[in-house]
């Protein structure tokens, strides 16, 4: 963006400035000890040198100082780990009311949808201020989406969702790397992400044509795939009904009981017959093969809002 | 008294590529491996050259982004498996460990041989994986890129790297068995010389670590043969479990690349301060914590790779526990030097530069275990800054050092020692430029493994590249000078530095049974009492 | 019985006799394989192994007669693989589903 | 010079020291093997802790009679193995050479079994990759057992066979009377080495062959 020689990284999130205080904080006390190490490195080169005739081969080995210049170091990174594990638990727990993103990536290209359906390719548009989660999976190889100025990366993996989150603090463009290397491209996987305005973010989103939003557009599939001619919650129905389903304890033929969460979710479409619902025959077929990744989003996404009409208490 | 036999001495005792081919003296295999590990590393270095060239400008213009992959994946395989995993150990190691017991050579001098071919043919794998068009996975061989996308050389790469384990696991056996059973009477457990204490906690990790290493890659292969998911998800598997199988041997395998190092740093700093170790047993203690709890903390290479978060704070919590033991011999080197009569030899020069680019190294690894920077940094130059601090500025310079301390002893010659010092201060200078621009690099952002980058990341990527062209001039000065020495370099004294341990007591060659009489051990190894290096008259070393 | 060279020597009964053992052992964990005895099963047919493995190693293995030291080195073998395999496991059973998207 | 002298390595003090460093050394291999081993466990027990359902359904295409029969068979190996060190350690050369043909025929039934099963597995469609048609409930996870079955099997198979030509020549060693009762580390290393074998396989089989019987 700005081609002029630079030594430190725009900071554009709050997470941004909790890891820049953690930088500084451990140049400053990590710095003290390269330093030492260092000054005594010269002092002792200058001082003990062969001509200086200072020699005491016999001097003490006390215990104490080996003990104690032990635990200055200790201390130090106890610190380091308690702060820098507060960070990153942070980082990778996203708050509940965040807004969701959808990020696919593939050989070489960040494929982002909203929740909205509006989609994009090797950009991404968020707000200012607002927490916003970002749920990713990949199509092939493990890339890993990140963003300097939010401070923030995680990989993305195929054949599972990982998510992160971040609240930017700065509108302006930033960049976006792949930065997990995956191939012949790697370096070009790369797109700009766009803190703007909570107005023009509005507008942004809400410009060009009228969109399906995602949870549409996973309705619209859940009937062309034929989804409901077996989940459509009629008691002579094949297969089991899907209101309410997610977030609740299945149980499973094998007695098991698994928390039907995205991953369920999406193993369910993928592989059904890899856990079955207690009660019913191994029968789904597999749809492997037949829907990307985006609509598998969002036929979650689909069957994530359908909940009981007026049961609150049926999701956790 | 010094002057023996020719004959007698382990380099004339045979003439012909026969009798150094065929040979199962400790010290000519040491030579041997001496020579091929230098081999691969000016191969590895030649990778880097091209692409620190290429890195010159934001754009594609030397080489295509096909070509930069398998540049860095051909540099990083070759450097770590072909060059730092045996440099030490297989060269110095093989060669002084025997002399540093009193023994007469390895147990194992028949396994010893072996492991070499061994290496070699594994090599030879992976330069004709090179040859053939390359490999494009990064050293890392991450799954499912490796296993069912890229289409390079995978196969042939991972082979020779899994043979080249086998010549590790050998050698490790070798130095363990030779350490507990063949040390001279009177050479008790902390009589032994740091170097060796240093190899010990090397072996036990090249024991341990590699066969897992050996199965992952093979497993890798199975996956690429038959097309059958075990690391693919789209067919059953589970990528993050192949980078927990390669870590657990990959972590613990840079302290293989680093300890070697440390025990070499041991003996030089209390032969040039002339005075005995500091804190020995706490040295030798620290290298065994080191290489156990080496083994906890793989999982600090993947805190942003999908696993656990807990899995992560664990993970981070061990590696900063296994920082102190190395905190320990940063300070006991640095309290050796208080109070000694330092002599400012070429050897000495590199282990300076090994302690502090170590510290450097070091700490930015504490900043890359922790966890809320790592989620930052991960994947960055600031990585890349990291491990070439401690592998190319710290256990490169205990290579030098190493080759310069013992050069002596292992060819009878001498070199100029000026040339030698200036080489040291060369390196020096070029790694630091080399190199410390990348750790502002990774903190702005700039992802490693990338061929084009952009453009407010230039001018520090231009320092870099000039920094690693004079790093590569200083890296070829003591190539010619020491090759130089073997024709018309002095011949060296026994004992030319005026140190301690049992290797300085033969002669320089030694003999080819090692030592004339049997040695038995009285007292400790580093009794150094003596501010001046005594050297006889005829072999002070040639200045200039 | 020992030899002159110091070698502790077993004698035919007794490597009979571990061969029998292991054999008793290996209709058990087969036996007890078709007794449903829920989550059990799995770490009994473990423990079984262990035990055999355990007499294959102190008898045919020789360790019951070796040195501390080549104890010591079976020992960590076996802990290292532990090591391998817990923190692999620790990781994967700690996995929590990705938050927020479970509403 | 006295006798066993003969015998001694140049570089060893005397035939204590080598026998101990052999018999270290053989220890650090075997150390070496678990981890070569444990990896593949390692990742076995993962899938199988991600996917028990097909882990279950692929184990019940295994036949446990011919796997216990196996069992016995290398446990029967082990005894013969047994024997043979025993005979070494005597300096009796006759008995390791009957012994160690024992051990190698036990062997060989046991690879020939081994083979048997294998072509069954193609007959069924069971083989990963190559030729996978088998009707799965449980899905791709059964395929994946397979790939862990054949590799573990496989490898395992592969000591084995490395096993018996270590045999050849401890055969031929002893056929020239090399064993003595102060030398005799081959056949005791040879002992260790199959006796490890086998303690793989006693684990491998409940492993492969008993996922969830009743
Ligand atoms: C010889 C090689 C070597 C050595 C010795 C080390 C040593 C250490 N390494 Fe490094 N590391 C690598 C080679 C090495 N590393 C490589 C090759 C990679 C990248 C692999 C890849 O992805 O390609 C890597 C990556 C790497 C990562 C992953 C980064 C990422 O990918 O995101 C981490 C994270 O924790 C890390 C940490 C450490 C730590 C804590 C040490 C510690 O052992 C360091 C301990 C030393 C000191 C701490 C200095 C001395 C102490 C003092 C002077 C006293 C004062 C100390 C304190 C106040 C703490 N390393
Ligand atoms: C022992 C280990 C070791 C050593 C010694 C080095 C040495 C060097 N490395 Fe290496 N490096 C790694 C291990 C090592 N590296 C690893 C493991 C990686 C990661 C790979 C991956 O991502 O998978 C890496 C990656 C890596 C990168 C990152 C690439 C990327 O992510 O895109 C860079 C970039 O600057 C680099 C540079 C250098 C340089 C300039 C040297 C210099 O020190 C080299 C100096 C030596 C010379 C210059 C040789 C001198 C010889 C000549 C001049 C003769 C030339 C001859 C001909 C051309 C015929 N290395
Ligand atoms: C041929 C009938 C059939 C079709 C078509 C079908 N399913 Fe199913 N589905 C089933 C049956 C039967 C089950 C219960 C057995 C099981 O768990 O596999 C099931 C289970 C599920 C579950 C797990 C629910 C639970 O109770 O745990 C989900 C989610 C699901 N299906 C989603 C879909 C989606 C999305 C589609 C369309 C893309 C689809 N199904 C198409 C028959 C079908
Ligand atoms: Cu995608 Cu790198
Ligand atoms: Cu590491």
């Amino acid at each position: 963006m700005r081609p002029e020689l630079q030594f430190f990284p725009p900071a554009a999130s709050t997470l941004a400035n909790d890891v820049d205080l953690l930088f500084w904080f451990f140049v400053v006390v990590c710095g003290f000890f390269g330093l030492l190490v260092f000054g005594l490195l010269a002092l002792f080169s200058a001082r003990y040198r062969a001509k200086a005739q200072r020699y005491d081969p016999n001097h003490a080995q006390p215990l104490w100082l080996e003990i104690g210049w032990a635990l200055p170091p200790l201390a130090v990174v106890a610190v380091l780990f308690v702060w820098g594990a507060k960070v990153y638990v942070e980082a990778y727990t996203p708050p509940s009311e965040a807004l969701e993103i959808f990020v696919t990536g593939k050989q070489w290209m960040w494929k982002i949808q909203h929740p909205n359906g509006k989609k994009e390719i090797n950009a991404l548009h968020v707000p200012l201020g607002r927490a916003v989660k970002l749920t990713m999976t990949s199509e092939d190889v493990i890339h890993s989406f990140y963003v300097p100025a939010f401070r923030l990366k995680r990989d993305v993996l195929p054949g599972k969702y990982t998510s992160m989150w971040f609240e930017a603090t700065q509108t302006g463009d930033y960049h976006l790397f792949c930065a997990e290397y995956c191939g012949t491209d790697h370096s070009r996987m790369i797109g700009r992400v766009t803190v703007m305005s909570q107005a023009d973010y509005e507008a942004w989103l809400g410009g060009g044509e009228q969109l399906l939003s995602l949870e549409e557009r996973g309705q619209r599939l859940f009937n062309q795939r034929a989804c409901v001619t077996c989940h459509n919650g009629l008691p002579e129905a094949s297969g089991p009904d899907l209101v309410g389903l997610f977030g609740s304890e299945r149980r499973l033929s094998n007695g098991e009981t698994v928390t039907a969460d995205v991953d369920y979710l999406r193993e369910s479409i993928l592989y059904p017959t890899k856990k079955i619902a207690v009660g019913y025959a191994p029968v789904m077929p597999t749809f492997a093969g037949q829907l990307s990744e985006e609509q598998i989003t969002a036929l979650i996404e689909y069957m994530r809002t359908l909940k009981a009409p007026e049961a609150e208490g049926a999701t956790p | 008294m010094i002057e023996a036999n020719p004959a007698s001495n382990y380099l004339g005792a045979a003439h012909g590529l026969r009798s150094w081919l065929l040979t199962r003296d400790h010290k000519r295999i040491g030579v041997l491996y001496l020579l091929g590990v230098t081999f691969f590393f000016f191969i590895g270095g030649a990778f880097a050259v091209l692409m620190r060239f290429e890195l010159a400008t934001p754009e594609a213009d030397l080489v295509a982004s096909d070509t930069y992959n398998r540049l860095f994946s051909m540099h990083g395989i070759v450097m770590t498996f072909l060059f730092l995993v045996p440099s030490i150990p297989a060269s110095l190691g093989n060669f002084l460990l025997p002399l540093m017991l009193g023994a007469r050579d390895l147990a194992f001098p028949k396994l010893n041989l072996l492991s070499w071919y061994v290496f070699m043919v594994g090599g030879l794998f992976t330069v004709a994986a090179a040859a053939f068009g390359g490999v494009d996975t990064g050293w890392t061989f991450y799954t499912p890129y490796s296993s069912t996308y890229a289409n390079s050389n995978v196969m042939l790469a991972a082979v020779g790297v899994f043979i080249t384990g086998f010549s590790s696991i050998l050698t490790g056996v070798n130095f363990i068995v030779t350490i507990h059973k063949m040390r001279a009477p009177g050479l008790t457990w902390f009589r032994l010389p740091l170097f060796v204490w240093a190899h010990y906690a090397t072996s036990l990790i090249m024991v341990l670590g590699t066969p897992v290493l050996a199965i992952t890659l093979l497993l890798v292969a199975v996956e690429r043969l038959l097309g059958v998911g075990i690391f693919d998800p789209s067919l059953g598997g589970d990528p993050i479990l192949f980078q927990h199988l390669f870590w657990f041997y990959s972590h613990p395998a840079v302290y293989i690349m680093v300890l070697p190092g440390m025990g070499v740093i041991s003996e030089i700093i209390t032969c040039f301060a002339r005075k005995p170790i500091f804190g020995y047993k706490f040295i030798a203690f620290s290298s065994m914590a080191i290489a156990v709890l080496g083994f906890l903390v793989w999982g600090h290479h993947m805190f942003v790779s999908g696993q656990s978060v807990y899995a992560g704070v664990a993970f981070s919590m061990l590696t900063m526990a296994v920082s102190v033991p190395s905190a320990i011999k940063v300070f006991n080197w640095l309290a050796t030097m208080f109070r000694g009569s330092i002599v400012f030899d070429s050897p000495m020069i590199y282990a300076l530069g090994f302690i502090g680019l170590f510290t450097i190294g070091g700490l930015t690894g504490v900043f890359l275990g922790t966890l809320g920077l790592d989620l930052h940094v991960h994947d960055t130059y600031f990585v890349v800054a990291h491990f070439h601090f401690i592998m190319v500025g710290a256990t490169v310079m205990a290579y030098l050092a190493a080759i310069h301390f013992w050069w002596p002893k292992i060819f009878g010659r001498t070199f100029p020692e000026n040339w030698a010092k200036f080489a040291a201060l060369m390196v020096f200078a070029g790694f630091i430029l080399a190199f410390f621009p990348q750790f502002v690099l990774g903190y702005l952002g700039m992802p490693r493994r990338y061929h084009i980058y952009p453009d407010e990341f230039q001018m520090l990527n231009v320092l870099s590249s000039a920094g690693a062209s004079i790093l590569g001039v200083g890296y070829l000065i003591p190539m010619v000078y020491l090759l130089g020495s073997l024709r018309i370099g002095k011949k060296a004294a026994a004992n030319p530095w005026g140190a301690k341990g049992l290797e300085w007591k033969t002669t320089s060659p030694p003999p080819v049974e090692n030592f004339e009489t049997p040695p038995t051990v009285e007292g400790d190894v580093y009794e150094y009492k003596n501010p001046h290096v005594v050297r006889p008259p005829e072999v002070t070393l040639a200045r200039g | 019985m020992q030899t002159d060279s110091g070698v502790h020597v077993s004698s035919y009964g007794f490597s009979f006799l571990i061969f029998a053992v292991l054999l008793v052992l290996t209709g058990v964990t087969v036996g007890v394989a078709y007794v449903d005895l829920g989550w059990i099963n799995t770490p009994l047919a473990l423990l079984i192994a262990g035990v055999k493995a355990g007499v294959v190693l102190a008898y045919f293995m020789h360790l019951k007669w070796s040195t501390n030291l080549t104890v010591l080195v079976a020992i960590i073998g076996l802990l290292w693989f532990i090591i391998l395999v817990a923190f692999t496991v620790a990781d994967y059973m700690s996995r929590v589903p990705v938050q927020g998207w479970l509403g | 010079m006295h006798a066993a002298d003969a015998q001694l390595d140049h570089h060893f003090d005397d035939i204590h020291q080598q026998r101990e460093a052999a018999g270290l050394g053989m220890w650090l291999f075997l150390a070496q093997e678990v981890m070569f081993f444990g990896g593949l466990f390692g990742a076995y027990t993962i899938y199988r802790l991600l996917d028990y359902a097909a882990f279950q359904e692929a184990s019940h295409h295994l036949d446990v009679t011919i796997g216990a029969v196996n069992t016995a068979v290398l446990i029967g190996s082990s005894l013969t193995m047994a024997l043979a060190v025993r005979a070494g350690q005597l300096g009796n050369n006759r008995g390791v050479s009957i012994f160690v043909l024992l051990t190698m025929l036990l062997g060989a039934v046991f690879l020939g079994v081994k083979g048997i099963e294998y072509s069954d597995k193609w007959h069924h469609g069971l083989i990963p990759g190559l030729h996978f048609t088998a009707e799965t409930v449980a899905g791709r996870g059964v395929e994946l057992f397979f790939v862990f079955y054949f590799v573990m099997t496989g490898m395992h198979a592969l000591h084995m066979v490395i096993g018996v030509g270590l045999m050849l020549w401890v055969l031929r060693m002893a056929a020239q009377k090399r064993f003595t009762p102060e030398r005799h580390a081959w056949v005791e290393n040879l002992g260790l080495y199959w006796h490890f074998v086998d303690i793989v396989w006693i684990f491998l089989f409940p492993l492969l062959y008993l996922i969830g019987r009743h």
